[in-house]
């Protein structure tokens, strides 16, 4: 069933009994050629690309709990193409294309609103920083500008501009940034996934990769083994203990990142704002409830919930930015898990074993990259050949020397 | 953990006295060890879900690195000891 | 005249009026009210606007888990949105505004909406509007964003205060009631330290509006005489006003205390509210047990409430709900709430029971109307009938007020908020806290004990049990006898068949049972995935009346058993936090400490400017009469370092002093470049690598004595140095003898730089510092004319001759000021960071503007310093990695523009000339820049790919952010004296 | 030239130099102490703790094991450092901290409410005992504490940091109106 403006008056005229199912709840079949592990935002669009762009047929996704269940569902729904260093801005600049096109070609609205992200900057080495970054957009393409003080004041006359204990002293702005719905993004590659016949198997637990001669065959999970052809981890949060399965050694750590959101609120906040002195950013949802967060709790946790230290902290962020937000009355935290590679970017690579492909390394980022996740692992898998613009997100980085460390703060992940 | 860690030389304090660094399993390796052994110490994680020791830094307290044996799971906190007493117990 | 103040009865204070307005109609209350006990009081059913369809919506409970009754309390900056009338004490001139409604909360546009729902079920916005693409953000966008949203949030400055506090207890009892009262009794006089919490104005819970007597006294008295035995223990802390709203790990709690939200003009030095976090050895969970709304047709309209909520509104308040009240339930509570409203001489107008063989003992003369439904209700912005099926008959029967009684859900969210889920009890056909092990213990209606006596006495056990794992003695209590009990037992009822209109699961999101039906049709039957599409449980009350229902729902419409769908996650916060008390007192000047140097006092004498850099206030130039730029008192001050001699104050630096027979060896080992050699009396600078082979830091260290060595770091870094070198101490190498601590606020340390230091410093030292003496890199203690020991190294970041000088911090402003009377004569300066920087660019030094976590050694010009000999140091073995080597990294290199008239910008890329900007075609960047007064004009320092091999090609200086571009000549670094011969002189 | 250079409190500019009234609940910032790192030599642990706590009419407080402040009321920084430095000869390294660090004296009914807005560690009795000493977080800021009294406790803090920790104090302390003022002893 196409959804459009139509379909919702045809059916609301019937009563609304008429809608299907966005999705099968297929039985896993004994063979696909490819299997994704994952029902998450990366999975389900990597299985949607391979289906739609490579000419797959057979692809099954296998998710542990249920589809969107882990950080797509969970995350602060910031989309972004406003990096600085040549590993990650093409990356980043072909996912906002592919966002910029997403609803129409999946036939689902994700909401995505491209209502600008500004970057605060406090002193001259931030500045200059982000006169790096602007630069480095501009060199690929994407447009940036440089905020000063008076500016920002005028478009974002809430700032702390007069009592800050870090001034605020401008902000470098993209105006194609912005928010989309997190969960539809999910639910939306999933349906146009299923309906190019891809099986989208919930509550399949994967417990065993089965290899022969080298070769991955197929997984072991909650509903039998599975057998397939080449097999895509893209378990973000549980990378390594998936990857243990095939004895893959990883550079990740999973870390808890808290986010929150505020009771509903009248339109206040239009754009996506980041504080630097700090690493405190904000939107306001449709729904009117402030959307937050700022840093990982900084230890290795497997937990989708954090500490009161680091609410605390967010929230001392939140004020030392917005004054005025003071009153308003936070509803709900909650944690996802966190792949942290060791530099802060991510992974998306061929790894030892031949048909065994890697997804992973998002940290607190990976929201953002669904759409061009999807289309280069699905590239990668399908071609067994790197994506131009994912060929530096390679696993063998770190061995052979070629870091994306756009922090610069080296291999330790609770600093990214 | 983690919202008190029982410092074994100040006693219980709050998260908000420690820093944290990571895997306390990990050695450094002898100067001579493989180019491949080096890369694991410096890049490689198990990362696991369950058991787990980390380095904590008492950073305004005594400032002495700790050794921290928790779940990652259930941030069940088994044992906390100093790092200088855990790292001369590490044969090398 | 429909709800009302009683004639007489209830907690409030009859005798204290207080005036309030709602919406600007002036009304009043009693001393004990809540806002929506007051509103009643008047009349005013109506009080807010649905969230979707704008229906017009009257209060539903007398609690934190209301839905509707959501209201902005104050004016201006000083307005709380959101605020839940029903728990809002109220004061003499509080100020209530409806919410979501336009023009007026009577006539409101937005309940067009209503006639437009079945274009607008679950999920609809997801199957439209994308057509076309820019429409979203122009005109959807937009008229969605307007109409959503609740309160509004005026974000100006918040002038009123909030803290934060610590508290530690041996036992922690969440919520004041009959089960928490008995509990801390029990506790406290067992010799525990208690702290009991709760979040009502007035403890007692549900005591307040109970009708039973216990050992024959009334349960308020049973109350007051427990709490005041409570008052006089001292190990017994009573926190009312307190809403724990997180379970930590480790059993720390969360919670929030509102101070002074309950007082027109609060007090200055007191916070309005205060953050608790609560460490305590154990905690019990004395929440109570939350009432079940009803899900059946025309249920969420003004007059439709809690039966619970009619009877505390009775008999706490005072206040009746309607005249004629009818009853809808499928358990004894509801019989109970009906008793009680007759007894306050309100007609029960009908008993509608879903059950059909209840025991339950309705008042005398009331009509029981078993195994019957309520399929509809009359009126619009109040109530005026129901409409009752039983076997396919319908009957109206007039009333002004519904009480709706679905039965018990424990209250066990903060059970629930570290992992563990609920529990699906068949018997008591609602979800349990599981076992969370001993920190939290769950008692009395939370844990499903819905009898007072109960309550009472599992309250007392479980506190007994707990004082005795603790190690105290607990007396043991004799049994209370409840006169009055009643069977509180029900039949699950998830919806009531047969709705002739919408049958609303979540109030506030306008959720009803069609959506969720809808949800399962296409496929979003997983408990969350429900939540997510339809927003069930989205809500500021977070599903607290609407998830069981939604859970209960969803498992009717597939056959199956609530157990196997479950409930949505349980999370903080138990109820809404403002950000100000989760921020304490950590806003605006505050928010971060402010770290002083000892030449403060100094540098402001001499008009310095400051910045900030981390915590420090640092001065960024000394502006003098007449200068009206930073960059012409910067200029003045490079020129007058250049030409004469400047001070600069480096006391933020960070510094160490290292001791011990291994202190050369562990140097040695943490920097790349040798110090095993180092001579005393030296000093040395040093470059520290990360494990990757990156550049950490760099300072320079000196050997004071064989085994004192003197460090310095820089200022951004100084912490992170000092843990790092603990990290190596400790973890690496702890069989090193070597000790260290942190000197940085000992020493006021300043840098004499120019032509005339000598002179000037020469004039001050006893010792002798001329260059044979005292040559570039000598470092040592020296006296001051006048007997003061200091410390002074020929060290320099200008490029100039020049000293720096450490004297006890306490001495550092007259030291200065007699270094600055000095060199009066010799046209000394007082110079900033402006300046420095600009000195260091000249000659080519490198901060961690260069070394930004992405930069080796080599890179930045320091190849040959990192020793190939030392066979192991931090950083050493990934340093060779082929990446780290490769021809073509970016290496630092000067910039001089063609032009001398042209500007160039840290951050602008670098292209050849000719070259299409891209991200392939991208050559490097500048790292940083400046005007050179020396030289006058701008210079740069910028990584360029092989950049040394390009020394004299063009490049091109790509800002284009600036929109500005520049041709510069690439060439060496050092722009200043490249022979070294000022430095040497 | 000058020849004596004046010693400057950070606290100069924030309070007057003269004791002023006194509330019930007060912080007072005593002057002139001399103050010095000890570290132990590596074995000399237990040793140099001993030989401390033998020095009369010096106060030992505990840093890290193996390190601890030692206080001076009456001696001058170069004594301290002279007097321990003989005393703890090849077992501790001793290092003059007096002008790097600023003590303060909490005193008063409601000095354990006042700290337990900063501080997050247990104040009762029975937990932080009189004569216990630790470095701790107060606010933002890392202090070493130690409890001389039922109701007094010291803070000695980095010097850098102490305008912004009064300040803190001043405002833990607004509530019971907390007077401050420079200790009259010096």
């Amino acid at each position: 069933m196409r959804y459009s403006a139509f379909s919702i008056v045809k059916n609301a005229l019937t009563g609304n009994v008429n809608w299907k199912p966005a999705w099968r709840q297929p039985e896993p079949k004994p063979y696909y050629d490819v299997i994704i592990v994952g029902g998450g935002g990366h999975g389900l669009a990597t299985a949607y690309y391979l289906a739609k762009e490579f000419g797959l047929k057979n692809i099954a996704v296998v998710e542990k709990g249920y589809l969107g269940s882990g950080n797509v569902g969970r995350n602060t729904t910031i989309v972004r193409s406003n990096y600085m260093l040549p590993g990650n801005e093409p990356f980043y600049e072909f996912s906002m294309k592919l966002w910029e096109g997403m609803e129409q070609e999946l036939n689902y609205n994700a909401m995505l609103s491209q209502r600008g992200i500004i970057n605060l900057y406090h002193n001259d080495s931030q500045r200059d920083a982000y006169i790096r970054r602007g630069n480095a957009m501009w060199m690929e393409g994407v447009p940036a500008e440089l905020l000063d003080r008076a500016a920002l004041k005028k478009m974002l006359p809430f700032l702390n501009f007069d009592h800050a204990r870090f001034p605020i002293m401008g902000g470098l702005l993209q105006k194609r940034g912005g928010t989309a719905r997190h969960d539809a993004v999910a639910w939306g590659y999933a349906r146009a996934a299923d309906r190019l016949g891809v099986d989208l198997i919930q509550n399949c637990e994967v417990t065993g990769i089965r290899r022969e001669n080298g070769v991955v065959t197929g997984v072991e999970t909650s509903k039998g083994f599975i057998g397939c052809g080449k097999l895509g981890l893209a378990a973000a949060g549980n990378t390594s203990r998936v990857g243990e399965m095939a004895d893959l050694k990883l550079p990740i750590e999973s870390h808890v990142l808290q986010a929150f959101v505020t009771e509903g609120l009248k339109p206040a906040i239009d754009h996506v704002i980041t504080y630097g002195a700090g690493h405190f950013y904000i939107s306001q949802s449709d729904k009117g409830g402030l959307v937050f967060g700022a840093e990982i709790d900084g230890y290795n946790s497997y937990a989708q919930r954090g500490n009161l230290a680091t609410v605390e902290h967010v929230m001392e962020e939140g004020v030392m930015m917005i004054p005025g937000l003071s009153r308003v009355r936070v509803l709900r935290s909650w944690g996802g898990v966190m792949d942290m590679s060791m530099d802060g970017s991510p992974i998306i690579s061929h790894t030892p074993i031949d048909n065994l492909y890697l997804n992973c390394g998002w940290c607190y980022g990976g929201f953002k990259a669904t759409p061009a996740s999807g289309w280069c692992f699905a590239h990668l898998i399908a071609r067994d050949e790197t994506h131009p613009v994912a060929r530096f997100l390679r696993l063998d980085r770190f061995e052979r020397g070629y870091p994306i460390d756009e922090h610069g703060a080296g291999p330790q992940p609770n600093l990214h | 953990m983690a919202s008190l860690i029982h410092c074994p030389h100040c006693g219980v304090r709050p998260k908000e006295e420690f820093s944290i660094r990571g895997d306390a399993s990990l050695v450094r390796p002898d100067p001579e060890a493989s180019d491949e052994a080096w890369h694991e110490y410096v890049h490689i994680r198990a990362n696991p879900r369950g058991r787990y020791l980390e380095h904590w830094q008492h950073v305004a307290g005594c400032r002495r690195w700790l050794v921290v044996e928790r779940d990652t799971f259930t941030h069940q906190v088994f044992s906390v000891t100093d790092g200088a007493a855990a790292a001369r117990g590490t044969s090398r | 005249m429909t709800a009302h103040r009683l004639a007489s009865g209830g907690l409030v204070d009859r005798g204290a009026s207080l005036d309030f307005k709602f919406d600007g109609r002036a009304m009043k209350g009693f001393a004990g009210d809540t806002l929506a006990s007051a509103l009643l009081a008047n009349d005013q059913l109506l009080v807010g606007r649905s969230f979707k369809y704008h229906r017009p919506r009257g209060i539903v409970t007398a609690g934190p888990s209301e839905p509707n009754a959501l209201v902005t309390i104050g004016r201006g900056a000083s307005s709380d949105p959101n605020t839940k009338a029903t728990v809002a004490e109220l004061y003499s001139g509080l100020d209530a505004r409806s919410q979501n409604r336009f023009p007026s909360l009577k006539y409101d546009i937005g309940a067009v909406n209503g006639l437009l729902s079945p274009f607008l079920g679950a999920g609809f916005y997801y199957k439209t509007f994308m057509w076309p693409a820019a429409f979203w953000e122009k005109v959807y966008e937009p008229i969605i964003r307007k109409a959503a949203g609740l309160g509004r949030a005026v974000l100006e400055r918040d002038s009123e205060s909030y803290e934060k506090c610590w508290a530690h207890c041996d036992l922690l009892v969440i919520g004041a009631g009959p089960t928490g009262l008995m509990a801390a009794l029990v506790a406290g006089r067992a010799g525990l330290r208690v702290i009991l919490a709760d979040e009502d104005f007035r403890p007692g819970g549900s005591l307040l509006a109970e009708t039973m007597s216990i050992n024959g006294v009334s349960a308020q008295a049973l109350t007051e005489t427990s709490l005041a035995e409570l008052r006089s223990l001292p190990n017994v802390t009573i926190m009312p006003r307190t809403t724990i709203f997180g379970w930590y790990d480790d059993n720390v709690f969360g919670a929030v205390e509102r101070v002074q939200k309950h007082v027109a003009m609060p007090q200055a030095k007191i916070p309005v509210e205060r953050l608790w976090r609560i460490a305590a050895k154990r905690a019990l969970l004395a929440s109570g047990a939350e009432e079940r709304p009803l899900v059946f047709g025309g249920n969420d309209k003004p007059g439709v409430m809690m039966a619970g909520a009619m009877r505390t509104y009775a008999n706490r308040f005072g206040v009746g709900a309607g005249k004629s009240v009818a009853i809808f339930t499928n358990g004894g509570a509801g019989y109970r709430a009906a008793a009680d409203l007759a007894a306050h001489g309100m007609e029960i107008a009908v008993i509608i029971d879903s059950r059909s063989d209840a025991a339950d003992v309705a008042p005398d003369g009331v009509r029981v109307i078993p195994s019957a439904s309520v399929i509809n209700t009359k009126g619009r912005q109040r109530i005026s009938g129901v409409v009752v099926e039983r076997s396919g008959f319908e009957e109206t029967i007039a009333c002004d007020a519904i009480g709706m009684s679905g039965g018990w859900n424990p209250i066990i969210h903060l059970a629930c908020q570290r992992g563990a889920k609920a529990v699906w009890s068949p018997e008591l056909q609602t979800f349990l806290a599981p076992d969370v092990g001993s920190g939290l213990i769950v008692a009395g209606a939370a844990a499903g004990h819905y009898t007072l006596a109960g309550c009472l006495k599992d309250g007392t056990d479980k506190a007994a049990a707990i004082a005795a794992d603790l190690g105290f003695s607990a007396v043991a209590e004799a049994q209370p006898v409840v006169d009055g009990e009643i069977a509180p037992s029900f039949t699950a009822l998830w919806y009531s068949p047969g709705a002739k209109a919408k049958a609303f699961v979540d109030f506030q999101n306008d959720v009803h049972v069609k959506d969720i039906g809808l949800a399962l049709r296409e496929g979003f039957g997983h408990v969350e995935h429900a939540k997510r599409y339809t927003t069930n449980g989205m809500a500021t009350d977070q599903g607290k009346l609407s998830g069981i229902n939604a859970t209960g729902l969803l498992a009717g419409m597939q056959g199956i058993s609530p157990a196997s769908v479950g409930t949505t996650t349980f999370r903080p916060f138990y109820t809404p936090v403002t950000f100000g008390a989760l921020a304490g007192t950590s806003r605006d000047e505050h928010a971060a400490p402010v770290r002083k140097s000892p030449l403060y006092g100094w540098a402001q004498k001499n008009g310095a400017v400051f910045v900030d850099s981390g915590l420090w206030y640092r001065p960024a130039w000394f502006a003098r009469d007449g200068e009206k730029t930073w960059r012409e008192s910067t200029d003045r001050e490079v020129l007058s370092v250049r030409q004469n001699v400047g001070l600069c104050d480096v006391s933020t630096l960070g510094k160490i002093e290292i001791f011990g027979p291994d202190a050369a060896e562990f140097l040695n080992r943490l920097y790349c470049n040798p110090f095993l050699k180092l001579p005393v009396g030296k000093a040395r600078y040093g470059l520290m690598l990360r494990e990757d082979g990156m550049v950490y830091d760099d300072g320079t260290t000196s050997r004071l004595s064989p085994e004192h060595f003197f460090m310095t770091t820089t200022t951004a870094l100084a912490g992170g140095v000092m843990s790092h070198m603990e990290y190596c101490a400790q973890v690496h190498w702890p069989d090193l003898k070597v000790r260290f601590c942190s000197s940085t606020d000992q020493w006021a340390q300043m840098a004499i730089a120019g032509p005339k230091a000598r002179l000037v410093m020469q004039a001050l030292v006893e010792d002798d510092i001329s260059d044979a003496a005292f040559p570039l890199l000598a470092a040592g203690v020296v006296t001051l004319k006048g007997g003061l020991n200091a410390r002074l190294f020929r060290i320099s970041f200008s490029g100039e001759l020049a000293y720096e000088l450490a004297v006890p911090a306490g001495a550092g402003e007259a030291v200065a000021d007699a270094i600055m009377q000095e060199g009066r004569a010799h046209g000394i300066c007082a110079y900033g960071l402006e300046a420095l920087n600009v000195l260091r660019i000249e000659k080519g030094h490198v901060t961690h503007a260069e070394f930004d976590g992405r930069v080796t050694p080599d890179d930045a010009g320091f190849g040959r310093m990192v020793s190939a000999l030392k066979p192991d140091f931090i950083g050493k073995r990934l340093s060779t990695r082929f990446g780290l080597t490769a021809a073509d990294r970016m290496q630092m290199v000067g910039l001089k523009p063609v032009e001398p008239d042209k500007h160039i910008r840290a951050g602008a890329h670098l292209l050849r000339e000719g070259a299409k900007p891209s991200t392939l075609n991208d050559q490097g960047y500048v790292s940083s820049a400046c005007f050179s007064p020396t030289l006058g004009h701008d210079i740069a320092l910028a990584f360029l790919k092989s950049g040394r091999e390009r020394y004299g090609e063009r490049i091109v200086v790509w800002d284009k952010l600036a929109g500005a571009e520049a041709v510069a000549e690439v060439c060496t670094p050092v722009f200043v004296d490249p022979g070294n011969a000022k430095l040497n002189a | 030239m000058t020849t004596t250079y004046i010693s400057r409190h950070p606290l100069e500019d924030r309070l007057p130099l003269e004791p002023g009234i006194r509330a019930v609940d007060h912080l007072e910032v005593p002057r002139g102490k001399a103050i010095a790192t000890v570290m132990a030599m590596d074995g000399e642990e237990a040793a140099v703790a001993a030989g401390l706590a033998a020095s009369g009419d010096v106060s030992v407080r505990f840093v890290a094991p193996g390190e601890w402040l030692a206080i001076s009321q009456s001696d001058t920084p170069e004594v301290l450092h002279r007097n321990l430095s003989l005393l703890l000869a090849e077992a501790a390294y001793i290092f003059d901290q007096s002008d790097g660090r600023v003590v303060f004296r909490l005193s008063g009914p409601n000095v354990r409410r006042i700290l337990a807005k900063g501080v997050g560690i247990d104040l009762h009795a029975s937990a932080f005992e009189i004569g216990t000493s630790s470095n701790v977080l107060c606010g933002h800021i890392s202090v070493n504490l130690a409890r001389s009294g039922e109701n007094e406790f010291e803070l000695i803090v980095m010097r850098s940091f102490a305008e912004s920790l009064f300040d803190d104090l001043r405002a833990m302390g607004r509530e019971f109106d907390l007077s401050a003022d420079f200790a009259a002893e010096g």
